[in-house]
C-alpha cells in the first residue's frame, strides 16, 4: 500500500494533538514580533498513527529478522531497557536540577563511566559524546588538549586502511592530517610500518581493533610503544569492541583512549541512525583532560564538578544522550559476566560463517576471525554479479544485507556481523540463503540483477538524488 | 541468558565447523600478553532487580508533577500525546539502522524526508539536514559551516553573549584547535545583543545570534543578518525553544543564512538533557557545506517515488581524507519523533499552543512584578524571563525547593554581574494555581 | 516470509524469561503430585519477539487502515487509554483488596456505572458481563429473575430478523425459546407483528436498535407497549448504539434493559477477539436484580456491596473486565459532549457511503439509515460475482472487507459501517474502491475470484477445516 | 476533536451528498418522541488532565511493591517480562477484530492456534478452545457443557466445596434459569474434597474439583475422574493457579475430560481482576459440544498452510436458534498474552519457576509455624495455604494494612466455620525479607 507525503494529507482545521485548556488570560505578542505559523499540515490522531504505522511497514528492524550488518553490531535491543529509559523520573528530568534533586540520574552516570571503565580497563571516561563519531572527536580533542599541554603542536596522525570511517573526518575536525598507513597482507598493522611514518609531528595513531576486517591488530602492544616512544598518543576505535569484552583490557595493552558505541556493543537501539552514545574512555594522563561537568561523588552524595583547569570543555549542551546511558547501564546490569559469553558467541558465530561460505564466497585473509569475516566477490566476477547484486538478492530471503564495499582495502567488500544474539538456526538460514544466491548468480544472474523483488520500491537512482537533490518537499 | 540463544549442543557443533577446540581457542590470533585473565567484576541482575534498582534511582529525581519545575534554559516541558512514544517504540522504527538499504528503509527514509521539510517550514529555511546530535554542537558547525563557506580565508565568528552559555562553551571546544576566533558580542539593558561592534571585526565569516535567547528575550533578527550581510558575513541563527515560531517570526524570514538550534520542544522527552535534537537548516545554496546526513527524493526502476541518503561526497565514505563532517549516527529516532510531534500539532495547533505558552509566562511575568519582584529586561519574551529577586534568596530558594518547587536557575554563575537574577519558565504544564503558590511562596 | 509455528523453533535449554532468583531453600514437592513440566518449545527473547512481530505482520488492524466491519464498530483505539490501563496502580490491583485499599478503582466503576447510565438514559448498570454476547445473556437473567420475582415462569424470546446473531444462544441459554419476528418491507418491525407473536407465555422481545440493517426501530415506543402491557420486558441489543449516543435515551423510549460494547461504541482494542465488556443498563424495576458486588457510594469512600438478596448473583469471578473498564472510562472522559457528534458523524458517513454506492450496488432499502448501511451483490448476480469476491478483492485495494452475508434477512448482505474516525478521504478512498471492483466484476471478473492477491495466503479451505478439525499442533 | 477528523467543509459536503439539510436531519428516521433534546451531562478533559485523573486514581490503590500483598485466592502477582506488554501492543496484534477474514488475520489465527496447543500441552488435554472469558464463567460453561454431552438426561452436577467461591456462584447463576441441580461436596480435614458421597446422587452428569484447590491444596484428580467414570459421569476439574502444573502433574494425566480455569498467572496482569482468560480443553471426542470459538490448520488455493475459525456450526452465525454456544468476542489478546508468555517460560523456564514459586511459599508457612500459628490442612500445597491465626487477629489485620502488608483475606465469610483462618499466597515477588517482616509482624 502506497503512504503520501504528510503535506499531501490532511485538510486544514483537523487537529492530532489534545491542546490544553489555558487558564490564564490572554496576552497578545507584540506585532513586531508575531510571525505567521509554519505551513505544517493538519492531521487528525488516528491519520498520524496510521501514517507512521506504514512507514514502519516499509523498514526492516533488528525484531524483523537477522541484520548482519558489518560492525555495526546489530544485536537485539531488550524491551526492558525501553522501560527504564520511560521511567518518569528519567523522562521527565530536567538537566539543570540542583544536584540534590538528581541523586538517581548523576549515580546512573557515575556508575556508568566505573563499569565502562572496568570492561575496557582504562581509567576514567566521559559519557558526553552523543554518537561513534563524537567520541573520536572528542579523542582527538584530548589528544590535541595533551599535547598542548605538553607544549606540542603536531600536525599529523596515522589511520590505518583498516580503520573506521570517520576517523579521518574527526582528526581534521581537530587540525590533524591524516597519515594513511596500509595493513600488512595478513589484514593488520605492522610494527614496521608504523615505525617508519611514526614522527615528532605525528600526534599518534587511530587504531581501530578488532579493524574493519574483523582482525585482531596483533602487534598492538609494540605499535603502541613505538608511538609512546615518539611522544604520541594511541587511540582505539571501540566500535567492534563487541569481539572482546572480558578478553582484552584495552588499558593493558597501551590504548590512551578508546570510545565505545553504545548503539552497537551495549545493545541501545540505532533508531534508523540514532541516536547513539560514543563515551570515551582514557589512562590516567588523559583524565584532567575530559569534557566538563563530570559526575563525581562526595561522601554519599553525588554532584556534577566543573573543576577542571585542562578539560577541553563541554561537547553537548548538557551530559550527552543521557536516555541512551540509561538502556546501555541496563543492559551491563542485565548481562554482567555474560558481556563476556556474548563476546565469545559473537566471534563463534563469525568463524562459523567464515568456515561455511568460504567455499562458494571469496575470502581474502583466510584465517581465524573476531566478531565480524569479510568475503569479496570475486568468485562472482565471471558472471559479471557484484556484491551489491548478491546483497540486494538477500533482501528476497529475509535478510538485511550485509555492510558492503567496506573496507575499502578489500575490492567488492562483504563484511559479515551475525553478532551474539542470533542462533544458529537464524545462521544457518543466512549462510543458505547465500550459498542459493551464490548457485543463482551463475544460474539465473536475473534474479540478482532485478533484486530486490519484494521490498517497497525496487532499486532506487542514488546518482540521480545527488545530482539534482530534491531535499525539501 | 535469555538475549543469548546458544545451547550447550549449538556451541559444540559451531566450534567445530570454526575449527576451534573451545570458546578460548576461537582467540588463539590474540597475543597471550593482550588477553585479560580475570572476570569482569561487575554487578549482574535479573529483570526483576533491574526493575526495582531502576524504580529507584528514577525515584530521587524532581520531576513534575510531584515537583513544580519552573526550569528552561535550554530543556523544555511540554505535553507529549501518547501516540509519539507508541509510534515511536515499533520496533521497524526504533531498531533499524541508517539506512544504507533504501529499499528496506522507505520507512525511516520517507519519515526523515518529511521531518527535513517540516523543519525546514518551521524555520523558514529552504533545506535542512537530519539531524544534528543537539543544539549546542549544532551551533559549533554552523559556525565551522560559515567559515567553510567563506573558504576559510575569514577567521573571526560573533558570537552573541545571550546565546545558551553552554552552547558557547561547545563552541569553544569545537574552536580550541583550529585558528579561528571567536568575539562575544555583549548585551543590552533590554536583553538583547549589542550588534554595534560588528564593524570593527576585521575578519568576520559569521555572526551568531539565539532568538528567543537564553533571557527569553526575542532579538531582532533582520538587524543581525542586514549588517551581517553588509560586512559580507553570514548571520547563523540558534534557538533553544522552537515552540516560538508558532507564534513569532521565523528567522528565515528575517535573513538567516544557517538556523540550527535544540529541537528537543517539539515532542522529545527532556531526559536529563538527551538525547534531544540538532535541528540544522540553511539556505539551499550552501548544501554542500552543510554537515551531517540528507536524505534526497529520486525513483526507483520502475520509476515509482522513493528515498535515498544523498550527497554522501561530502561525507567519510568516500573520500575520507577530504570529509567536512564525521557525523555517522545523527538523531533519527529525535528527529522521527519531532516529526511525529509537528506532524500532531499542525498549524493550527501550533499556533494555539504557542500562545497558551506566551500567556502563562506573561501571566507569570506579571503576577511576580505584582508581587514587587524586578523585571529587569523589558523586552518581549517567549517562554521564559529573568526575575531578580530580593538579595538573599538563596535561602529562599533552598525553601522552596523542599516544598518541591523549583524557581527557575540562578543567573550569576554565567553572568558574574547579574547576581539574585534568577531565570524563569512556564509552559502549558505550569497551572495557574502552580504560579500562584510560587508567588505566594517567592512573597512570604 | 514465513515464520513456523512455536513449537517448530527452539531448542532445549533456552529461555526467553529471567528467571528470578531464590532466596530461600528449595523444598521438594510430594511424589505423589510431582509430574512433568509441560512440552513447551524453549526459546530465546528475540525468537519470541521477532516471532510475535511477524505475526502482527500478518494481520490488519485499525491502525492498518479502515475496517468497515458493520455492526462491529472499528473505530479508532486511542492510545492514551492503553496507558491509563498500564498504570501499576491499576494493572497491579489485586481484585481481593480491602475496599480502602481500592478506592480508586471502585470510584471509577461507579462513575463509569454513572456515565453509561446518562448516555443510555437508564438507571443503573452493572459492569461484570466480559462481552457483548455476555451482556446479553446477563439481561435475559435478569428477566427471568424479575419475572420470576413476578412470580412468572415463560418460556419464549420474540427475536426479529434484523436482531444480532448471538441473542438466540444468549435467550436459550436462559431456557428461552426464540421465536422469530420478520421485520417489514421498510427493514423494520411493525407493532402489528409484535401484537400478533406476544402472550402471557412470552418474557418479552430482544430488539437490536438501531436494527442489523442500520435503521432505527421507529415503532419501538409503541412495539414496548405491547410488549409491557402482556407482561413482558424489552431487552436492547446496544450494538449499535454508536449510531445515537446524545441522539436517543434508550430509557425513555421503553427499553427495560440495554448491554453495551464498549469494544466498539466505547473505542476500547478489539484485541483479535476480545476481551472486551458488555455492561447492561437497565431500569429501576430491573435494578434489584444486577449481579453482586455492586460498586456504591457512602460517605465519601467507596465500597462493595454484596447485600442485594434479589440479585442473580455473579456472571464473574470478580467485577468483569476491569482493564476494558478503564479504557472505556478514558474514552468517555476524553470526549464528553462529543460523544453525540461521534454518532452524528458515524451517520453522517454512512449515508454518504449509502448514496454514493448505490448507483453500484443494490440497496435494498432505501431510506435514510443510522450509523451503517446493507447492501447486496445482486447487480453482479449476472456476471456470476458474489458478495465474498468483492469483498476479497477490496484487501487487494488495502481495506478490510466489510461484514458480510449478515444480516440473514438480506441476501448476499455487504454490511459497511464507517464509523466516527474515518476521515472523508479515506471513505472517498473506500468508495472509489468498491466502484473500480464493481468495474473489475463485469471487465476482469477473474481478478475477483483469485483475490486477495496479495495477502500471506489465498483463499483457505474452511470447508476442509471443518470437516476434518485439526485444532492442536 | 483529535479523534475525529471532519471538517467543516467534509461536513458540508457529505451533506449535501447525503441529502440532508444538517446533521440533525440525518436523524429525520428518529420519531420525535424518541428524541433527546438536552446535552450529556459528562465531564470533558483534555490529555492532560486525564493523565493527572487517572494517575490520581491509580495512586489510591494497594500494589506491589510498594505494599507486600499476600493475596492470592484466583489472582496471582507474577512477573511479566517487558516483551509481553511491549508486543501486546502492536497494533495490529491490539486492534484487529475477531479474525472472521483469514486472509488478513493469519497472524491472530496462527497465533491463538499456538495458543490452543500450548494450552491442551499445560493441561495435558488434546484439545483447548481459543479462550472463555474468565475462570468462574468456564466453570459455568464447562457443567453445560458435560450435561450436554449426557444429551441433557442427567440434571445433576457434584461441585467442590474446595472450588473457588466466586466461581461456584456463577456456577449457580447460570443454573438458576435451568432445570439442572447442583451438590456441593464437602471437604475433608487435609483440605481436599470428600467425594464419598458420589454414589448417591442419581442422575450425576459431571464432578467438578479444583486444583490445586481453593485451600491451595493438590486434590486426588485420579480418584475422582475415577469415580465419576465408574458412574458414568464426567470428570471436570478448574483451576486458578496455572503455573502448579510446571511441578505437579496436569489434569490430563490424571482422567479428567474437561479441563478448565484462570489463565492470568500466564503472562496477565492482575487489572483488579479482569481481564483475565478462561482456559478450557478437552477430550477430542466431547469438541463438537464444546463452547467459544476454534482455530484449525487447513491449506489455501495454492496448498500453503493456514489457518482458520472452524466448527462454526456450533455457534450463532449458522443455526440461530439452535447454538449451543453465544460465545463470540471472547479473551483473545489475553490468550495471545498468556501464548506469549509459555513461549518465553518454555519448558525449562516453567518448571525452574513453579518450583520457586513452591519453595516461598513452603518458606512461608513453616516459618508461620515457627511462630506459632497454626496450619490446619496439611495436605501439600501450591503457592497458597490457610493459616489460623490467634483469635482477635481482625484488629491485627487491620495494624498490618496501615504497615502496608496485606496477610491474605480471611476465610470466615466463603466457610463460616473457618473463624480466624486466612488464605495467604506467595509467588516469586514476594521476598525472603517481605516474608520475614510478615511473620515478625504476625508474632509481634
Amino acid at each position: 500500500m502506497n503512504e503520501p507525503l504528510l503535506w499531501e494529507k490532511g485538510k486544514k482545521g483537523r487537529c492530532g494533538i489534545s491542546i490544553p485548556k489555558s487558564d490564564v488570560k490572554s496576552s497578545s505578542m507584540d506585532k513586531e514580533f508575531l510571525g505567521d505559523p509554519p505551513d505544517f499540515p493538519d492531521l487528525s490522531e488516528v491519520d498520524v498513527v496510521r501514517h507512521y504505522t506504514r512507514m514502519s511497514q516499509w523498514n526492516f528492524g533488528v525484531d524483523t529478522g537477522m541484520y548482519p550488518l558489518g560492525s555495526c553490531t546489530m544485536k537485539y535491543n531488550p524491551k526492558i531497557n525501553e522501560k527504564q529509559a520511560a521511567l518518569p523520573g528519567f523522562a521527565g528530568a530536567h538537566p539543570m536540577l540542583p544536584p540534590e534533586l538528581s541523586q538517581g540520574t548523576l549515580k546512573l552516570m557515575y556508575d556508568l563511566e566505573k563499569y565502562l571503565c572496568e570492561i575496557t580497563g582504562m581509567n576514567a571516561a566521559t559519557l558526553q559524546p552523543a554518537a561513534g563519531a563524537h567520541g573520536e572527536l572528542t579523542a582527538m580533542l584530548l589528544f590535541h588538549a595533551c599535547l598542548k599541554k605538553r607544549g606540542q603542536k603536531r600536525n599529523k596522525i596515522l589511520i590505518p586502511d583498516t580503520a573506521h570511517g570517520t576517523n579521518p573526518a574527526s582528526a581534521s575536525l581537530c587540525g590533524f592530517k591524516s597519515i594513511p598507513a596500509a595493513s600488512n597482507e595478513q589484514g593488520v598493522l605492522s610494527p614496521e610500518t608504523v615505525a617508519t611514518l611514526m614522527d615528532e609531528d605525528t600526534a599518534g595513531i587511530m587504531v581501530t581493533n578488532p579493524n574493519t576486517l574483523g582482525l585482531f591488530e596483533e602487534n598492538i602492544k609494540k605499535i603502541a610503544e613505538i608511538v609512546h616512544n615518539k611522544g604520541g598518543l594511541v587511540y582505539c576505535d571501540g566500535a567492534n569492541l563487541n569481539a572482546v569484552m572480558g578478553i582484552v583490557k584495552m588499558g593493558s595493552i597501551g590504548i590512551d583512549a578508546i570510545h565505545l558505541n553504545l548503539h552497537k556493543t551495549f545493545s541501545t537501539p540505532h533508531g534508523g541512525g540514532g541516536p547513539g552514545a560514543g563515551p570515551v574512555c582514557v589512562t590516567k594522563e588523559l583524565e584532567p583532560f575530559l569534557p566538563v561537568p563530570r559526575a563525581v561523588k562526595k561522601g554519599d552524595a553525588y554532584e556534577l564538578k566543573y573543576d577542571y583547569p585542562d578539560t577541553i570543555g563541554r561537547i553537548h549542551a548538557f551530559y550527552g544522550n543521557f536516555g541512551i546511558l540509561i538502556r546501555a547501564y541496563s543492559y551491563i546490569l542485565s548481562m554482567g559476566k555474560n558481556l563476556k559469553t556474548a563476546s565469545q558467541y559473537a566471534v563463534l558465530s563469525a568463524n562459523y560463517i567464515k568456515q561455511q561460505l568460504k567455499p562458494v564466497l571469496h575470502l581474502p585473509y583466510d584465517r581465524p576471525c573476531m566478531h565480524e569475516c569479510v568475503f569479496t566477490d570475486k568468485f562472482q566476477e565471471p558472471y559479471k554479479i557484484t556484491t551489491l547484486d548478491m546483497v540486494k538478492r538477500l533482501m528476497d530471503y529475509g535478510f538485511h544485507p550485509p555492510t558492503i564495499y567496506f573496507p575499502l582495502v578489500v575490492s567488492g567488500a562483504i563484511m559479515i556481523e551475525p553478532t551474539d544474539t542470533e542462533s544458529k538456526e537464524n545462521i544457518d538460514e543466512f549462510i543458505q540463503a547465500f550459498k542459493n544466491i551464490v548457485k543463482e548468480a551463475c544460474e539465473t544472474p536475473e534474479l540478482l540483477k532485478n533484486a530486490p523483488s519484494i521490498t517497497k520500491v525496487r532499486r532506487l537512482d542514488e546518482a540521480a538524488a545527488a545530482r539534482k537533490p530534491c531535499l525539501c518537499g | 541468558m535469555r538475549y543469548l540463544p546458544h545451547t550447550s549442543e549449538d556451541i559444540a557443533e559451531m566450534l567445530k565447523v570454526a575449527g576451534a577446540a573451545d570458546l578460548d581457542d576461537l582467540f588463539s590470533s590474540i597475543p597471550d600478553d593482550c588477553r585479560f585473565k580475570g572476570e569482569l567484576n561487575l554487578p549482574e541482575m535479573t529483570e526483576w532487580e533491574l526493575n526495582s534498582h531502576m524504580a529507584d534511582l528514577a525515584s530521587q529525581t524532581a520531576v513534575m508533577p510531584e515537583y513544580k519545575v519552573f526550569i528552561g534554559a535550554g530543556s523544555y516541558n511540554h505535553y507529549i500525546p501518547a501516540t509519539i512514544p507508541y509510534l515511536i517504540n515499533r520496533s521497524e522504527i526504533s531498531t533499524a539502522y541508517t539506512p544504507y538499504q533504501p529499499e528496506i528503509s522507505q520507512g525511516t527514509l520517507q519519515t526523515i524526508f518529511e521531518y527535513q521539510t517540516l523543519t525546514a517550514r518551521l524555520l523558514g529555511m529552504e533545506t535542512a539536514n537530519a539531524s544534528m546530535y543537539d543544539g549546542a554542537s549544532a551551533l559549533a558547525e554552523a559556525l565551522l559551516m560559515a567559515i567553510r563557506i567563506e573558504k576559510g580565508k575569514k577567521k573571526t565568528v560573533a558570537v552573541s553573549s545571550l546565546v545558551h552559555p553552554m552552547y558557547r562553551k561547545a563552541v569553544e571546544t569545537y574552536f580550541t584547535p583550529t585558528d579561528f576566533k571567536i568575539v562575544e558580542l555583549p548585551y543590552l539593558a533590554d536583553g538583547t545583543t549589542d550588534i554595534s561592534g560588528l564593524e570593527k571585526i576585521g575578519d568576520l565569516a559569521a555572526v551568531a545570534v539565539q532568538s528567543p535567547n537564553f533571557f527569553g528575550c526575542i532579538e531582532n533578527i533582520k538587524s543581525a543578518s542586514d549588517k551581517a550581510h553588509n560586512l559580507n558575513a553570514l548571520c547563523v541563527t540558534c534557538f533553544t525553544e522552537p515552540l516560538a515560531f508558532g507564534l513569532i517570526k521565523n528567522p528565515g524570514s528575517q535573513g538567516a543564512d544557517i538556523v540550527c538550534g535544540e529541537g528537543q520542544s517539539m515532542g522529545i522527552p527532556q531526559s536529563f538533557g538527551g538525547p534531544g535534537l540538532g535541528m540544522f537548516a540553511s539556505l539551499n545554496k550552501y548544501v554542500r557545506s552543510m554537515p551531517g546526513r540528507l536524505i534526497g527524493q529520486t525513483t526507483d526502476l520502475d520509476g515509482k517515488r522513493g528515498f535515498v541518503l544523498t550527497l554522501a561526497t561530502r561525507e567519510q565514505h568516500i573520500r575520507r581524507e577530504k570529509a567536512t563532517s564525521n557525523i555517522c549516527s545523527n538523531q533519527g529516532l529525535c528527529a522521527t519523533m519531532s516529526a511525529m510531534y509537528m506532524a500532531s500539532i499542525g498549524q493550527t495547533g501550533i499556533r494555539q499552543l504557542a500562545q497558551i505558552n506566551h500567556d502563562k509566562t506573561e501571566y507569570l511575568k506579571s503576577e511576580l512584578e505584582k508581587a514587587g519582584m524586578q523585571i529587569p529586561f523589558k523586552r518581549a519574551v517567549f517562554n521564559e524571563f529573568v526575575v531578580k529577586f530580593p538579595q538573599g534568596f538563596e535561602t529562599k530558594y533552598k525553601e522552596l525547593i523542599k516544598n518541591k518547587i523549583v524557581p527557575g536557575i540562578p543567573l550569576e554563575s554565567y553572568y558574574p554581574d547579574l547576581k539574585d537574577h534568577y531565570l524563569l519558565c512556564a509552559t502549558e504544564t505550569i497551572s495557574k494555581s502552580d504560579m500562584d503558590e510560587l508567588v505566594k511562596e517567592v512573597k512570604s
